[in-house]
């Protein structure tokens, strides 16, 4: 017997969800009993009193002390789902479809994983908890690399990708799919909102040189803040690509001094940053004077972690994040209130936004009826909500990325205990860091199609 | 005409004159002793033989082909083969396997050993590598990794594995020391039957006098690097310079 | 006309035996029970499996037969992604064509790379391979974006041009294939509590391990073979016996860089995205470590090892405390949160922690890797030679 | 000029941390013959002795302040180190201030004691072991080390300021009529630099001018010999390997201002040292350094504006990004033993 290929062919991602119960009892070898796909809708719907969701994050690796904070940030998420503790932002929440019983009356299981910060090894991640433990969502990730390649493979695999910690322009740009989302802010976004604050403190006269890591993050900050600055009137000394494996900077930063510019920027991220900056001030950069002006070093993208590592070094530097603890509003409140009760300390800006998503995930399935990918994005894109820390915030349709304000912010002088480095010099206003959809720094990707796998 | 013609060859390291003018000739079908006390420079001359080292200046023919400036392997393709005086053997591999590979190298020479035939399917290469065992009484110990075995039966093994290859030279790089009186006779018989079967010639450096005499057919006598004498056996007993030469004469 | 000894065959018959039925073998535990944490039985992994067995088995040719210990392997495996992704964004979602590019493009930088770098030998051979793949990585990384798209890694995406298949232009992205078959399908077999997963991917690579070592296991046997492990004990007699040895470690290194580029286009093939981290040194380190691990100079040690890592990359970092209270949940409180504190260090966020323990215990108690474990293991149950038996030299440590 | 002479500063800075960490290597791989994947980790666990002083003299005594509140809105707690309440406010912040070079009052005795554990516990059962076997086995222990540390201190890098009194920089230029600003340099690398020097002096003064290196020296060339004559030579090799150790201890303790450590510094230095050792020559210790300090300089170079522009008009963008390699590419093809090494070590 040659059995046609057609209707052999199952799923293209199996389902352990739908096989648990589904599975029959004491069927002899001779006759196996094949499922027919025509059962399942999309990949992986869940068919027993549970869901599962896979959080994957950097475990070990140079962030895995940023994973650890996403990590916490989602069990809590998993915890106020499920009904459990005070329910954090989803009191906050402008959208009241969640009811604290999991998602869809169905409770709310998770699995984890390490991405190791390769694409490779993430991707290995989420497959996994696709094909073996029947995830239905998968989020997480602390760089664009990751987040790109799993973003790729979760339109492939039928699931919707809620991306963590990624900056570059390219998630929601280039290499946008319509299976991914990022609520976190991008390149663009940090030079629109640090433009203006620089020009207001360093005055529209600066001559910036900027230290670039040499990747495509790197690249596409750099070219923002470039732009975003030029446009208040500073110009550009140089930019100096620096290796990705660079440990040591002095090398780059010695010729600073002498080369004109007043303004250093470090389009650098993670253990890079904390090193060139380091680096930086130990030359003394920040005392000397050049072209009659302080001599100022900008870090456009900030995280507490880096500013944690970096030390008494940040002082009066200037740069941008996606959330801070530090924030007033009743959504910010009540999440730092749940996380700090939970874990002795306030949470990071990746903590906040892997929250957030994970909340928006479950919302989108309650409001949506379904948890059929292309019902969930249905309900997401043009989503208008507020309560999540970030004000009034939209998913917009056409390439998935969170519009909302963006913070600047600054190291503190003298900060009162050890959560306290940085604090808000200002809060940009969302239509400030807007762009149109076809910007040519987002240019050249295709959502495409929803895809629910099946 | 020798097969093996060396003229003034000089070989220094640093400050030290190793080689001074060496004059060598080995006959075509002889076995050719080099004797000498130990810092002679023997070791240094067959070294020059076989392309480990190159001398300064001077001539190596062989069988009218110089052999100065040409790579160890491709000296071993014309036909110079060499045991050595710690036997190098690969040590890794069976006693069958070791002989099975000159025996390959004979047929094949250049890069053409077949990637995916079987060893033992080669019929022809087996039995020759088998003969060249029996030869030197080693056949049964043929499923034996090399290492595990004795000094002496890893020299016997590094003759067969020379013979196999059915060398027109063969250089002996003294090939009975640290044996056992038994197994030096056994060697001694060895060699002189190979060399009435297949008129191979030897040259061997050789410290047992006993050997020396019982074989070879003509002797250079090496001292401080330069060839004192060069004659048959029977004149080198009791030849005052050989005498000055191992007891230390005023020099 | 080839006959392999008894031994052999068993040898061969067991890993095919074992890769047809690893969708079984590797799900022993029901779906849904505690245990199933372990199963490794779903494509993803199985394909990983095979395909990092190639690897090994390809590595093993150069490091286990002549000794040289190449550093830089990864690069070949990176070239031969590169290539496969390529031929999916330009020609068509056929793995055929890619596969075959990626092999051949893996052999021209293996030839260019191992002539160079042959030219020395030991560490100085090590140091030299690893500068090269560190180059590659580097250059991939960041300069050659435009090629590599640096460090998001190469995709496909639906604007590309794919000659054969024609564009696909919008909707949803193509999928690999081999003349319709698509490598993604999965028929899973229901067995009472277990589910069984059969993936046409895993099935191609398994085909292709298979393949690859039976390749390898002919190399390791013929003449070839035999003169690669002269080189590896003594390469001074090589010379005297009129042989020089630089063509046959060459093709030996072009040989096991056309297995890594098969590997590495599989990995495509089952994944079409190609990163650039695939050359970087520590993931050549991890070939090394497989065939060390596993046994290197033996025929199955290599997949044994490959399997090995993979399946604590794969699985023992996905355990996490919420897993471990499950476990334990039948203890008192007190106790179960003490054994989940002591093993939350070895397990998730602490994976590397039990693989680096156990390379040490490894290497410390087996120094011909698993596959001196094996034997051990069939010596004490009094099997005597049947399955798994190697060259001569199995036991030996290499070096 | 000027640039010129800043990036010869800057290599002889990053040089300093190859070659002490190459020196180590070497001294291990000399001595015993064993190649050392952990040194990177030593070279990691000296880094965190610093932070380890760091958090001693940070150890605090606990006060409830209920005027004031944390982030919560409970009361706040109020921390006094130790080390102010008993030395006073002036001693006690001095003590915080200078713990990194105090923590080398640490290092030395950790060093050495980790050095002799693992000689005596695991490297010795190595000696006789093929070299793969010697990387992988302490390969593994890189990472049990690596990540011991990871789980007590987390992934993040820990800033570990070097004293105030040497925060800033020395201006060069101005001693040499230049422009102000045009040759500036750190204090602490120059601190860095001049420490190394030290070092490396003191390791070779040791084993020229002692009779303890003289029998070490033996042994590197001959160990058999040296056993014979009746020389306890395997005691001496264990307090060779502590030795290394504490070199590589010191170099990562004093390396602590120069950049935040974290738990995988080690492994990104390892590579590149090996890189080092084996361009300078197994086993030759004048090679190691010289090496060092070549790699770090022509490092510094290619990391000049000038000098990247012109390997990209050769078609050779980011020459930074693969100096390193290409020149022990290079120096390889040219040199079969790197540049001082010897005939027959790990050639085979």
């Amino acid at each position: 017997m040659r059995p046609d290929l057609g209707r052999i062919t199952m799923s293209n991602f199996t389902r352990r969800g739908l096989l648990k119960t589904g599975a029959v009892a004491g069927a002899g070898l001779a006759m196996p009993t094949l499922i027919t796909s025509p059962l399942a809708a999309y990949t992986n719907e869940p068919t027993g009193g549970s869901v599962t969701l896979g959080f994957n994050v950097p475990q070990t690796g140079p962030y895995a002390d940023e994973g650890a904070d996403e990590l916490r940030a989602y069990q809590l998420a998993v915890e106020h789902l499920n009904g459990g503790g005070d329910g954090g932002m989803m009191n906050t929440f402008s959208s009241k479809a969640l009811k604290g019983n999991g998602i869809l009356g169905k409770k709310v299981e998770y699995v984890t994983g390490d991405t190791q910060t390769k694409s490779d090894a993430a991707r290995a991640s989420a497959k996994s908890m696709i094909e073996k433990d029947g995830a239905i969502m998968i989020t997480g990730g602390s760089s664009s690399g990751v987040a790109v390649a799993v973003q790729g493979l979760c339109q492939e695999a039928g699931v919707i990708f809620m991306a963590g910690l990624t900056h570059s322009n390219d998630t929601t740009g280039k290499d946008k799919k319509a299976n991914g989302f990022r609520h976190f802010f991008n390149g663009y976004m940090s030079g629109a909102a640090l433009a203006p604050v620089l020009a207001k403190e360093y005055g529209t006269d600066r001559r910036a040189y900027h230290l670039t890591a040499d990747y495509t993050w790197g690249w596409t900050q750099q070219e923002s803040i470039q732009q975003a600055t030029e446009a208040k009137g500073w110009s550009t000394v140089n930019n100096v690509l620096t290796p990705l494996a660079t440990t040591d900077f002095s090398s780059y930063i010695a010729p600073v001094l002498n080369s004109g510019a007043d303004v250093l920027v470090l389009n650098h991220y993670g253990g890079n940053m904390v090193n060139s900056l380091t680096n930086a001030v130990q030359f003394g950069l920040r005392d000397k004077q050049v072209n009659g002006k302080n001599f100022e070093i900008v870090v456009p993208l900030y995280s507490e972690l880096m500013a944690k590592g970096a030390g008494e070094n940040i002082k009066g530097i200037l740069g941008s994040t996606n959330w801070s603890w530090t924030l007033g509003d009743d959504g910010t409140k009540a999440f730092v209130k749940a996380f700090g009760e939970k874990y002795g300390f306030p949470p990071s800006n990746a903590a906040q936004t892997v929250y957030a998503q994970t909340l928006l995930y479950a919302d989108a399935c309650e409001r949506a009826g379904t948890f059929n990918p292309c019902g969930i994005a249905e309900a997401l894109e043009g989503f208008e909500f507020d309560g999540l820390g970030n004000g009034p915030t939209l998913y917009r349709k056409e390439d998935h990325q969170c519009f909302k304000d963006v913070l600047v912010m600054k190291g503190k002088d003298n900060p009162t205990n050890e959560y306290d480095a940085l604090e808000i010099v200002e809060v940009t206003p969302r239509a400030q860091v807007e762009y149109a959809p076809d910007h040519p720094m987002f240019a050249g990707g295709d959502l495409g199609q929803c895809n629910p796998g099946a | 005409m020798g097969i093996l013609e060396v003229q003034n060859v000089n070989k220094s390291f640093g400050g030290l004159k190793a080689l001074q003018n060496v004059n060598l000739n080995i006959e075509e079908g002889t076995i050719h002793a080099i004797i000498g006390p130990n810092g002679a420079g023997k070791s240094t001359l067959l070294n020059c033989f076989v392309g480990k080292l190159v001398p300064d200046t001077g001539t190596v023919m062989f069988n009218g082909q110089s052999l100065l400036g040409i790579k160890p392997h491709e000296i071993n393709q014309t036909g110079v083969s060499r045991v050595f005086q710690t036997p190098e053997i690969f040590t890794d591999l069976s006693v069958m396997e070791n002989v099975l590979i000159p025996c390959f190298a004979k047929r094949d020479g250049a890069f053409k050993m077949n990637a995916l035939n079987r060893v033992r399917n080669e019929v022809d290469i087996q039995e020759k590598a088998e003969q060249m065992l029996i030869d030197v009484n080693m056949i049964d110990k043929r499923d034996m990794i090399a290492s595990s075995m004795s000094r002496g039966d890893k020299r016997r093994l590094e003759m067969a594995m020379c013979l196999a290859q059915d060398p027109k030279l063969l250089l002996l790089d003294e090939p009975t020391a640290g044996m056992a009186r038994a197994d030096t006779n056994n060697t001694i018989d060895l060699l002189s039957e190979i060399q009435d079967r297949r008129h191979i010639t030897m040259a061997v450096i050789e410290h047992d006098m006993h050997v020396v005499f019982s074989l070879a057919q003509k002797i250079s006598v090496l001292a401080q690097g330069t060839v004192i004498v060069e004659d048959l056996p029977e004149n080198i007993k009791g030849h005052p310079k050989v005498q000055e030469a191992y007891l230390g004469g005023a020099h | 006309m080839n006959t392999f000894s008894k031994a052999d065959k068993n040898t061969l018959l067991f890993v095919i035996i074992i890769t047809m039925l690893a969708p079984f073998i590797l799900n022993p535990f029901p779906e849904g029970s505690a245990m199933a944490q372990f199963n490794a039985g779903y494509p993803d992994l199985m394909q990983r499996f095979a395909i990092f067995g190639i690897l090994a088995v390809g590595f093993n040719i150069l490091f286990g037969l002549t000794g040289y210990l190449s550093f830089g392997h990864a690069a070949f495996l990176g070239v031969g992604s590169y290539s496969a992704v390529w031929m999916f964004k330009l020609l068509s979602m056929n793995i055929i064509p890619a596969l075959i590019l990626s092999v051949i493009i893996a052999g021209i930088f293996a030839l260019v790379i191992g002539f160079i770098s042959l030219r020395r030998s030991g560490i100085y051979f090590s140091i030299l391979t690893l500068a090269f793949a560190q180059m590659s990585f580097s250059l991939a990384y960041s300069v050659l974006t435009p090629i590599t798209n640096g460090e998001t890694g190469l995709q496909i995406t639906l604007n590309d041009p794919r000659i054969l298949d024609g564009g696909t232009g919008a909707g949803n992205l193509p999928v690999t294939g081999l003349f319709g078959l698509e490598m993604r399908n999965t028929f899973t077999l229901d067995l009472g509590a277990w589910a069984f997963q059969f993936n046409v991917g895993y099935y191609i690579c398994a085909i292709f391990l298979i393949l690859a070592f039976y390749l390898s296991m002919r190399i390791f046997r013929s003449p070839f073979g035999l003169m690669l492990r002269a080189i590896k004990t003594n390469q001074t007699r090589l010379n005297y016996t009129g042989l020089n040895s630089r063509p046959y470690t060459l093709a030996a290194f072009v040989i096991s860089g056309m297995y890594a580029g098969l590997a590495g286009g599989l990995m495509a093939a089952m994944d079409p995205l190609a990163g650039a981290e695939r050359m970087q040194w520590t993931a050549s380190g991890e070939i090394v470590l497989m065939t060390i691990l596993g046994g290197a100079g033996t025929l199955l040690g290599p997949v044994l090892g490959a399997g090995f890592i993979k399946y604590f990359e794969n699985i023992f970092s996905k355990i996490n405390d919420n897993v471990l209270h499950t476990w334990f949940s039948i203890l008192p409180d007190g106790l179960e949160n003490a054994i989940v504190w002591v093993l939350h260090f070895f397990v998730g966020k602490g994976w590397h922690l039990t693989l680096g323990m156990l390379f040490m215990l490894v290497v410390i108690f087996l120094p011909g890797g698993l596959m001196e474990g094996a034997d051990r293991i069939r010596a004490r149950f009094g099997r005597n030679k049947g399955k798994g038996e190697d060259t001569p030299n199995a036991t030996n440590p290499a070096e | 000029m000027d640039q010129f002479l800043l990036q010869v500063l800057n290599g002889l800075d990053k040089g300093s941390a190859y070659a002490l960490i190459a020196l180590g290597l070497t001294l291990i791989f000399g001595t015993l013959g064993v190649v050392n994947f952990a040194h990177g980790a030593l070279f990691m666990v000296g880094a965190f002795c610093a932070v380890s002083m760091q958090k001693i003299f940070e150890i605090s005594k606990i006060t409830i302040d209920a005027t004031k509140t944390d982030f919560l809105g409970n009361p706040l707690k109020v921390k006094t180190p130790y080390v102010i309440e008993w030395f006073g406010e002036s001693a006690g912040n001095a003590m915080i201030n200078w713990s990194v070079p105090l923590a080398i009052l640490l290092a030395i005795p950790v060093m050495l004691l980790v050095g002799y554990i693992m000689e005596r516990g695991l490297i010795k059962h190595f000696y006789k072991r093929p070299h793969a076997d010697q990387i992988l086995v302490t390969f593994g222990l890189a990472i049990v080390i690596q990540e011991i540390v990871k789980a007590s201190y987390g992934a993040n890098p820990i800033p570990t300021p070097a004293p105030s009194q040497f925060v800033g920089s020395f201006d060069f230029g101005v001693l040499l009529g230049m422009d102000p600003n045009a040759v500036i340099y750190p204090y602490w690398r120059l601190i860095y630099f001049a420490f190394s020097a030290v070092i490396i002096s003191a390791v070779f003064a040791f084993l020229r001018f002692t009779t303890f290196g003289m029998v070490v020296r033996a042994g590197m060339a001959d160990r058999e010999t040296v056993g014979l004559l009746g020389i306890n030579i395997d005691r001496r090799f264990t307090l060779m390997f502590g030795a290394a150790a504490a070199v590589a201890g010191l170099a990562g303790v004093m390396y602590t201002p120069i950049n935040s450590p974290n738990y995988h510094m080690g492994m990104d230095f390892l590579v590149l040292s090996f890189v080092v050792v084996v361009v300078g020559g197994m086993g030759s210790l004048p090679g190691a350094v010289l090496a060092g300090f070549m790699l770090g300089i022509l490092e510094s170079f290619a990391s000049m504006n000038a000098v990247k522009e012109f390997f990209e008009m050769l078609y050779l963008p980011s020459i930074d990004q693969i100096i390193i390699y290409l020149v022990a590419i290079i120096v390889l093809l040219t040199r079969p033993r790197g540049l001082m090494g010897k005939a027959g070590v790990m050639e085979e």
